[in-house]
């Protein structure tokens, strides 16, 4: 991604923003230039906080799902048998929206931030565990046969062929968990909290009816999401060199 | 001469009772006006469908009226739909069972989970000052769905929340205490329908032959509280476990806030920032439109 | 070294390849496989080296039921194997790595590994098979004879007691191959080596195995062994015997063609 | 998939949750047995239409985000330059919360079962988009050079190459599509209907606060989604024959 | 046929491979080429079946410049390229497919394509590789040489008038490897076909090049050519001038070994 793609695609994205706005002509659907001045004037004061909080939400209940959902990924697609035993277990839970479990873990966690990463987490766990599953099932049997044969087990298979195999995976889910994780923001920041880009468009948009501060939010997790992209290409880069030789 | 259809977003709270009776009673025919009843799970999701045009009248509250009509009037309270009596309370505040709390001293700067900038809020702030509480001891928490208030309260999470009626009830059996109600402050606890504004220009007739089979509709239910157990369950405005002794409150007749009501309301929300400068009470209420 | 004894073997609803197939190859010895496309060559590798269960039968080597890969067994596979996402030096480091992971525990790894000479010897190796130039480079970097090159180094820089290798000299040229062939006859000298070529030259075949076992393109029920004893001399390739040897080999698959 | 892990599973679910139930006590988890009770009962009545309406819209929006989005992921993993272009646009947009759409949609659409399944389809859409492209990225240059080499140009590479070395990837997708079109209708049925077990769950959870219906209409979703992954398990097999040889 | 002018051709941040390298293969040619591993034999066919485009110079087949690949040149890779959702029947009637999904628009496809004995020619193929018993089988499934004749199969169904071939024959047996260079011979007498057969194997290269260009592990700069031309003659390969053109290539790439 290069940052001048990155700026003529704001700059479409925001044609087509005031083009709508225009054929629609109502206060939900505010034009950008006003959202654009609201989002300057707010960043560097209320908003700004919002942002860093909802960072910090974002972030950590990523890095516990990648670390969690990750190897389990692994582990069931490299074992016929513990896929067969796991995948119902999965399949029944994944489905289930996790904003009814909002009352259960707040019992046990309390309602702090904790809870919020935790229910972040409960969304994310099983996106990523389906894919890195389903990649991990799919690697060529010549290159497992190739490391077994120079003496590895099952622990050193895991280490040598699914966990490098699987790395394009794991980016490819660390890329959907960043638009997922955020985009929840708006369901788990709601709920006894005041902080966070979640609990700013609700209140704004809801309470407030102050639409171009909501689209301020808006915009806020929109570049949230866009800066955690560009360190997930770093990432990449730096993880998988071998998949950008040409 | 316009036959058109009139839609309503309504909440599933008792409050809406009275739009419920009069359809399924055919008031609204007898009056020769359609009407459909647009079910809304959340005043979030009600403010969306008017803002987007989808629904000509909304179940809500004189806050929010405010809020519509901060920039400019868009919609205007035309009835009350619900207000607290002196025997019903609409709002208590409740404590957890493990908490300690037993006065509204008590509540000194606990949090109490309300919802913000709603009646809700509203009615906290005022009962409270009304018992004695001083502004800067009031504290509170954000939790926008009932059911989370409940749930926390239940587990002790929040040590006091503010519930409706008739959920409330279901708290208080799970061991919570009231603190307080607000039969002690009436005048502040309603619920309002409002109209779009270009509908009242436009359609003036079709609001009043709506309002005028509500009307029918409240008097039907206040003449006779009994009749209305199998409409209740089929639309499940009373949790089941609470059906068989809940008694529905007097809902009011023909009636819209008054100006010291919407002042008050106004003033609070102006200390809130929920509105930025004054509104004007015609802009906001309109009687005319009353059988 | 290995015992093949009465082994079966077919792949899911496919006729058998070997039905009790027995054959045994003695320590320090140095045997070819020659047979057609398609015979079941490869397949014998796998059952050897552990990495498939015979259907029925069993498979000794030294001594044990073979029932995982063994760690100083080392086998060089037709289609390389090669990590994409790692480096030519991270390749052939492979094998090293894997064994440092485990520690000497016998299982996984031999328990007499003396992890100092690591270095050295994946140099050496990366050296010896003309590797230099490209050990930064990733498996889409290289060329086919590159890639197999790689391939061999990985192997032969674990110090293998049995080697087996499947077609390992197939896409080289002539002067890397012979030199290569040179390799493993060395390795036979300096070591107690069993190896176990498998090759579609029969020339390969007749200069490295002392036994030669040709496999055919039907259920394999016994083992068909030609004798070469003098395989690996110096000055072989020019000898009668040797000539013998190939025409005697070249009729035998001409049979089958 | 087999049949008997898949009631193992439940099984264990139900234990687990069982469990969990004595501990915690309290009305908001109420114990699996009742709730099978509750289930059974209703299944057949109310909650076997509102499954039915929620089967519907699923499986609707997922058709329609599969075949609009693994082409375009095919597209964008085919060509860098298109993915320098798009990949901006889709990181600004993935991680905004679909739901502050829901006015927009409904003023175009109005408020009906169409308008519900696009906003699931805006959820899914972007998910998919990433998975497939990320995958067809990934492909071997050796299958796309020795393809051409055949006479192929873009169009055909798409078809013969692209397209059938991502199917896994779009079955993939398609697992993941389940878990969360189903896990959303909860935010999506909750405007202006009144079918559908998002509407189901919500009013008797958060309304009527019986808790026992609102985990009938959990396991109802549960359900649903594992139908669907058997259906999907079908699928993969017959399309993907090459996968599940060994 | 096929024209190299001044061509130049590195890889990324690599060394010149080639440099104002010139070649001119006339029409109806048979040429092989050989060389030692990774000197850049795979990257001239690449460039030659304009599948690579060469860093400076220009490369004309048939009078054109060559932009996109030809569809009536046909190309067998060194490592295949098979599609591994398609059996081998899929796998050899792909050519036909895509010149069914463009229709003969000459540039994807010839003008003249009858697409009538499509089926005829992806039978006779298959029987003639001997690919009958698994031409319902997934790639995963076949044995190297296999693969191998799959490769090739698909390659000459579609008749091409000009072959590229790196090292087509190296895993295969001796005597199926005969059998193809004569496939080989054949269709050139058949037809007018332009071969090039990159090879490590310098009898092959004797017995099927009628030129025989020599590329070196350093940048090339100018073509090394070895005329042969009786070639592919009846008994060639037991003639003298066969051994006199086999010692004569032993000698040239010994000097870069
Ligand atoms: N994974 C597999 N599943 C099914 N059949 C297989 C599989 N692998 C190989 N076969 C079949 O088993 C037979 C023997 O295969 P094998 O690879 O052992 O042959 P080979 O002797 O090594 O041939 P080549 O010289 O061509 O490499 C072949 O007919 C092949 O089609
Ligand atoms: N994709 C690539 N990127 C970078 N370098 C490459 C790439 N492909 C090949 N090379 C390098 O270019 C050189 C020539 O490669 P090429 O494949 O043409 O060799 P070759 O003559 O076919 O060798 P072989 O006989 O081993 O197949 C090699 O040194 C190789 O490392
Ligand atoms: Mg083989
Ligand atoms: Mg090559």
């Amino acid at each position: 991604m290069k940052r001048s793609h990155t700026f003529w695609a704001l700059l479409a994205l925001m044609g087509a923003w005031q083009a709508l706005a225009m054929v629609i002509q109502r206060p939900i659907l505010p034009s950008p230039v006003v959202v654009l001045g609201v989002f300057f004037a707010e960043i560097f004061g209320e908003l700004g906080g919002h942002f860093l909080a909802s960072l910090w939400r974002v972030t950590a209940s990523m890095v516990i799902s990648i670390l969690l959902a990750a190897p389990a990924g692994l582990a069931l697609g490299q074992s016929q048998r513990l896929n067969q035993i796991f995948a119902p277990v999965i399949y029944l839970l994944y489905p289930i929206p996790k904003v009814v479990f909002v009352p259960i873990v707040a019992l046990f966690l309390g309602i702090n931030d904790l809870s919020k990463i935790v229910m972040i987490f409960l969304i994310l766990f099983f996106q990523i565990l389906v894919l890195v599953r389903d990649q991990a099932e799919g690697i060529r049997p010549e290159l497992v046969y190739s490391v077994r044969s120079l003496g590895a087990g099952r622990r050193a298979l895991f280490r040598f062929v699914y966990w490098p195999a699987s790395l394009p995976a794991v980016l490819t889910a660390v890329r959907q968990s960043i638009g997922t994780a955020v985009a929840v923001l708006y369901v788990v920041e709601l709920v006894a909290t005041s902080r966070g880009l979640g609990y700013y468009i609700y209140i704004h948009g809801s309470t407030f009816m102050d639409y171009s501060k909501m689209y301020a939010g808006v915009l806020a997790m929109s570049l949230l999401g866009l800066g955690l992209y560009f360190l997930a290409d770093v990432l990449h880069r730096r993880l998988c060199p071998w998949q950008f030789i040409r | 001469s316009q036959q058109q259809k009139v839609r309503i977003a309504v909440l599933p709270v008792i409050d809406a009772l009275p739009i419920y009776v009069a359809q399924q009673e055919g008031y609204f025919k007898e009056q020769g006006v359609e009407v459909e009843i647009v079910p809304v799970l959340s005043a979030p999701e009600r403010d969306q469908l008017m803002q987007s045009g989808q629904v000509d009248s909304i179940l809500t509250e004189v806050v929010v009226n405010m809020i519509y009509n901060k920039e400019t009037p868009q919609i205007k309270t035309v009835r009350f739909l619900r207000t607290t009596t002196v025997t019903t309370p609409m709002f208590r505040i409740l404590a957890s069972k493990d908490s300690g709390i037993n006065t509204v001293a008590d509540l000194a700067g606990v949090p109490i989970a309300i919802s913000e900038g709603t009646v809700i809020e509203y009615m906290t702030d005022r009962v409270l000052e009304k018992a004695g509480m001083a502004p800067t001891d009031i504290a509170k928490v954000a939790v926008p769905k009932i059911s989370d208030r409940m749930a926390f309260l239940d587990s002790g999470q929040v040590q006091a929340a503010v519930m409706p009626d008739p959920l409330a009830s279901l708290s208080i059996k799970n061991g919570a205490r009231v603190i307080i109600d607000d039969t002690s402050y009436p005048e502040v606890s309603h619920s309002v329908l409002a109209f779009r504004i270009e509908t009242l220009n436009q359609q003036g007739e079709a609001v009043r032959k709506v309002l005028a089979g509500v009307e029918q509709a409240v008097t039907a239910i206040n003449g006779d509280k009994t009749r209305w157990n199998g409409l209740l369950a089929e639309l499940k405005l009373v949790p089941e476990p609470l059906l068989k002794d809940y008694v529905l409150p007097d809902y009011p007749l023909a009636s819209v806030p008054s100006e010291e009501q919407f002042a008050d309301a106004m003033q609070w929300a102006r200390e809130k920032g929920l509105i930025q400068k004054d509104l004007q009470y015609a802009d906001c209420v309109d009687a005319s439109f009353l059988p | 070294m290995i015992r093949l004894e009465e082994l079966s073997y077919h792949y899911p609803s496919k006729p058998l390849i070997f039905e009790r197939f027995s054959l045994e190859i003695g320590g320090g010895e140095a045997w070819a496989v020659l047979g057609p496309s398609g015979c079941g060559k490869s397949t014998l590798l796998y059952l050897a080296a552990g990495l498939r269960a015979p259907t029925a039968g069993r498979v000794w080597v030294n001594g044990a039921i073979l029932e995982r890969p063994r760690p100083s067994t080392g086998l060089i596979l037709q289609d390389f194997g090669l990590l994409p996402w790692a480096t030519v030096e991270e390749n052939v480091r492979l094998g090293f790595k894997i064994r440092d992971f485990y520690g000497p525990d016998g299982k996984h790894a031999p328990e007499t590994t003396p992890p100092a000479v690591m270095d050295e010897r994946v140099r050496f190796w990366i050296e010896r098979l003309g590797l230099e130039p490209v050990r930064g480079q990733y498996p889409g970097q290289l060329s086919g004879g590159q890639r197999q090159r790689t391939a061999i180094a990985r192997t032969l820089v674990l110090n293998p007691d049995l080697l087996l290798m499947d077609e390992p000299f197939a896409s080289l040229d002539a002067p890397t191959r012979e030199n290569l062939q040179k390799i493993v006859l060395q390795l036979r000298q300096e070591s107690p080596l069993t190896s176990v070529i498998v090759t579609h030259s029969i020339e390969e075949a007749a200069v490295l195995g002392q036994k030669i076992l040709i496999l055919r393109n039907r259920t394999n029920r016994s083992a068909e062994v030609v004798d070469n004893p003098e395989a690996g001399g110096q000055g072989y390739a020019d000898s009668e015997g040797y000539r013998r040897i190939c025409s005697q080999l070249r009729e035998m698959l001409g049979e089958t063609a």
